[in-house]
């Protein structure tokens, strides 16, 4: 069991800035957030990779309007990232002014990065490579 | 093969809005009594009740909600289960009214479905509708429902070239439908300027792109060939239906413009109707925001991908268009109580199939289709319903 | 006249109790994997799916939870519905399945059902299980779950002599049974002294007279008479279905010594059946506490009225007596993550039923009947298998 | 509408001390609490009532493990009252010691009363007549 990649783990490695995909042990398809299935063949069996932490900006939003939570942090971007092992994720952006979100471009090339919040929870983030 | 024996034989809904002083009980009983009693059906006729609601457990504190709402609408002792999908939790409702009539198990079954919203703040609104999202890898990082929303509607910009401004249109068409209707949120048309607003809830939505928290109920009576002529000359047949999922991410979906699960159900529905969408006269769809009507009008194959903003500026959709959508006014105007929209639209398609709409009845009323959607799209419901004499 | 086309070619659960590490989404996975690839039915071949689920709002934060579940199980674009009826979401998701079936929507559907309620602390999750009582009338004065089944007891105790030392035998019972069971959250018989504790959670009901707090998750697969054959040779047929409903308040119901809910389910699922309780060679019924399972066993016909206590003491309801019931340790000691519970009964009917109960087989096992609720009575789910071959 | 009797109304009255239920005007039937359709006569029509106050003790539990906001109120009586006017509602028991609840006897007459818990919420309560 203690091999089984986790969301709990997952997760774990955003928080010690040090993100891991699955990757899927019967075709190599790159995966994350997890599944518990490969999309792409069927697998049940994923280790772990690390990412080049290279991508794309698929697209994106700014938030004004959050759960109490967030708040505080608000405005604030959330994007969508293609990563260049080929798995999309969500991210906050990082280095980029939200009040001026009209000057963002798709497909950008973005490197992940890590953003800590107000709540003291880590992010994964992107800026601008 | 379309579905042989589902019959709408009464369908009412409260007033939308914020209901003061009202709990979900009462406002689900008002909602139960105009669709029976107040519409020539017995309550004893009912023989199994199908609810829809989506939060209640954070809104009002309460789960194991049918049975709770059944016995307080005079429905004690009958089988009553609550259907969860989010926003599209009144359609899943629906669905397993139709397949307990199609299944013969039941002749008569009500379906109905309720939210009451008003009596928390707007956060704590947001967060309880941030749990139709992932929580694990959307909500907990502050990605919240307009925001997703936002980002198909950015993308769909970028690939369309739709604009902030086709989005403001599908406001003001929906209040200016809304204007006449009693039971709408608000009765009031608004101006492109004011659609154009800039209070920005997720960029770029504004204020005006979003509907609006309501409280809320809608109740229908379904019933078998053989039983709905005992209650009215013209029942509204429900010839298809669809459902589909899609991953809850966002992230995980094939497209961003285009809500694959509303695709695949739409197709699905389609497909057991032996109809296509050329011989739908009008459409009821899910407009929680004005890129969600736009693009919902394109995957329910009304207009081509990228093609529904032309349509609303063209006049299309409107009441009087070649294909009205939303003629009472969609969630946008009538309000959203997230759990009973699904329910109110088949009351909306069956009052107007049966030309009872009043001064928001379409001129072409033999044949619609519903579009109901759970949380960012990963559910989609499609009914198509036809009357009974067409 | 019974069910025609529903067949149950498949079924597994998790382990139950503490998983420590796993998010709902995982646990759930784990039990739909062995449930298909692990039986020998492809994922391909489902196609629709409904789920269980409770409280999943409550304890992790997140609603809209069949898409979610769904698609992280590798069912991606599926129907997915979620049903919830508390402490019965699982049995009413299993109604949702069977009507699919007999509606000819569909051939093989996946009914399934998770909860996962210790990542949470004692006093939440007790909360969040308050939820399936009346907040308005029951909860908002702190009553609790455990304290509704604490009063009928004492009225059951009042009307039949029924005593605190009959309920802990339930708990003996149920431990022994359980420690057979490597599924089981509790694998250690129990004394009748220890069963007797006097640590009181809800007065006269003791620590060892509740179910705990438990994660888990169980799933069958539904299919159609012609395509049985194809995953199993020993299909199990279900051949009544009853569901019903009662009054959310205790207060309001007729008797406190018997649950009208499940007195109708039952009744209309051997009248479906064309069987009576003489019929039954074993039962699984919902003993969230030892007092309930006392008071199912009389209101499914086993026992009359105020039996049920003495059967207990006699031995009857022990694996090798006339009348197993909970053969494989009941909720009590092999745990009860709430809205899973119901889907996991189905799997103890199907595993006894076809002879693959191992340590706990009961030595007849033609029929037998599953009997799940929800709340505090207010929803009853009771349905009737049969091996196909018997 | 403000005369149509509301469960906010019912609330109220308790927290008021001024416990009222509804009755149905079609039958008279006596209801709490209350309901959309009255049971004995599917009558939709109610008014307030006020009651006497009398009842007897149907069943009762004591309560240990409450839900965070009582648990400091534990150990506490949660009983069901049936009133001289046939309607049965669930409210604290007072005046009796929950240490020894073997001693309470069903079928005792009650009467109405109210009790603040320490969260401030005012219940209706029964003690012996
Ligand atoms: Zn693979
Ligand atoms: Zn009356």
């Amino acid at each position: 069991m203690s091999e089984t990649p986790t969301i709990e783990q997952y997760q774990k490695y955003i928080q010690d800035h040090d993100f891991h995909a699955l990757k899927c042990k019967s075709c190599g398809a790159v995966i994350a957030p997890p599944k518990g299935m490969c999309y792409s063949c069927g697998g049940t069996d994923f280790e772990w990779t690390a990412v080049s932490g290279k991508g794309k900006l698929v697209s994106y939003t700014v938030i004004h309007v959050a759960a109490e939570e967030f708040q505080e942090e608000t405005p604030y971007f959330v994007a969508i990232v293609e990563l260049e092992e080929g798995t999309r994720i969500t991210a906050r952006l990082l280095g980029l002014d939200p009040n001026e979100p009209e000057k963002v471009k798709l497909g950008i090339p973005v490197k992940l990065g890590y953003e800590t919040g107000k709540s003291g929870k880590t992010y994964i983030g992107f800026s601008p490579a | 093969m379309p579905l042989r024996e589902t019959n709408i034989v009464s369908g009412a809904q409260t007033k939308f809005g914020k209901l003061e002083g009202l709990t979900l009980r009462e406002i689900f009983a008002e909602a139960v009594d105009k669709a029976t009693i107040g519409a020539g059906v017995p309550k004893e006729d009912i023989q199994a009740a199908f609810i829809g609601s989506f939060i209640p457990e954070m809104l009002v504190h309460q789960g194991h909600t049918a049975p709770l709402l059944a016995d307080y609408a005079g429905l004690r002792g009958l089988p009553a289960t609550r259907h969860e999908a989010a926003c599209a939790s009144g359609a899943t409702a629906l669905r397993a009214g139709i397949m307990a009539i199609e299944s013969g198990l039941y002749d008569t079954v009500l379906v109905a479905a309720a939210e009451k919203m008003t009596s928390v703040s707007t956060n704590r609104a947001t967060e309880a509708l941030a749990a139709a999202a992932d929580d694990e890898f959307e909500s907990s990082m502050g990605l919240t429902f307009p925001g997703v929303f936002a980002i198909a509607a950015v993308a769909h910009m970028q690939e369309y070239g739709t604009t902030e401004e086709d989005m403001a249109l599908v406001a003001v068409k929906a209040h200016r439908n809304a204007a006449k209707n009693p039971l709408a949120q608000f009765q009031k048309e608004i101006s492109l300027e004011k659609a154009m607003t800039p209070r920005y809830i997720a960029w770029p939505l504004k204020l005006f792109d979003c509907s609006p928290i309501s409280d809320g109920a809608a109740a229908i009576v379904l019933t078998n060939n053989e039983r709905a002529k005992q209650y009215t000359d013209t029942p509204v047949k429900i010839v298809g239906t669809g459902q589909a999922s899609a991953s809850m991410n966002l992230c995980d979906r094939t497209s961003l413009t285009s809500f694959e699960a509303s695709v695949r159900a739409s197709r699905i529905a389609y497909d057991m109707a032996g109809l296509t969408p050329k011989d739908m006269d009008f459409a009821v769809v899910h407009d929680c925001f004005t890129i969600a009507e736009i693009i919902a009008s394109e995957d329910i194959g009304f207009f081509k991908p990228g093609a529904g903003a032309k349509a609303v500026r063209e006049g299309v959709t409107a009441m009087d268009g070649d294909k009205p959508i939303n003629p009472m006014g969609g969630l946008k105007a009538v309000g959203h109580p997230v759990g009973a929209t699904g329910v109110k639209q088949a009351v909306v398609l069956y009052r107007e199939l049966i030309g009872e709409a009043g001064a928001n009845q379409v001129p072409n009323h033999d044949t619609a289709l519903m579009h109901n959607f759970g949380g960012t799209g990963a559910t989609a419901v499609v009914n198509i319903m036809r009357r009974a004499d067409a």
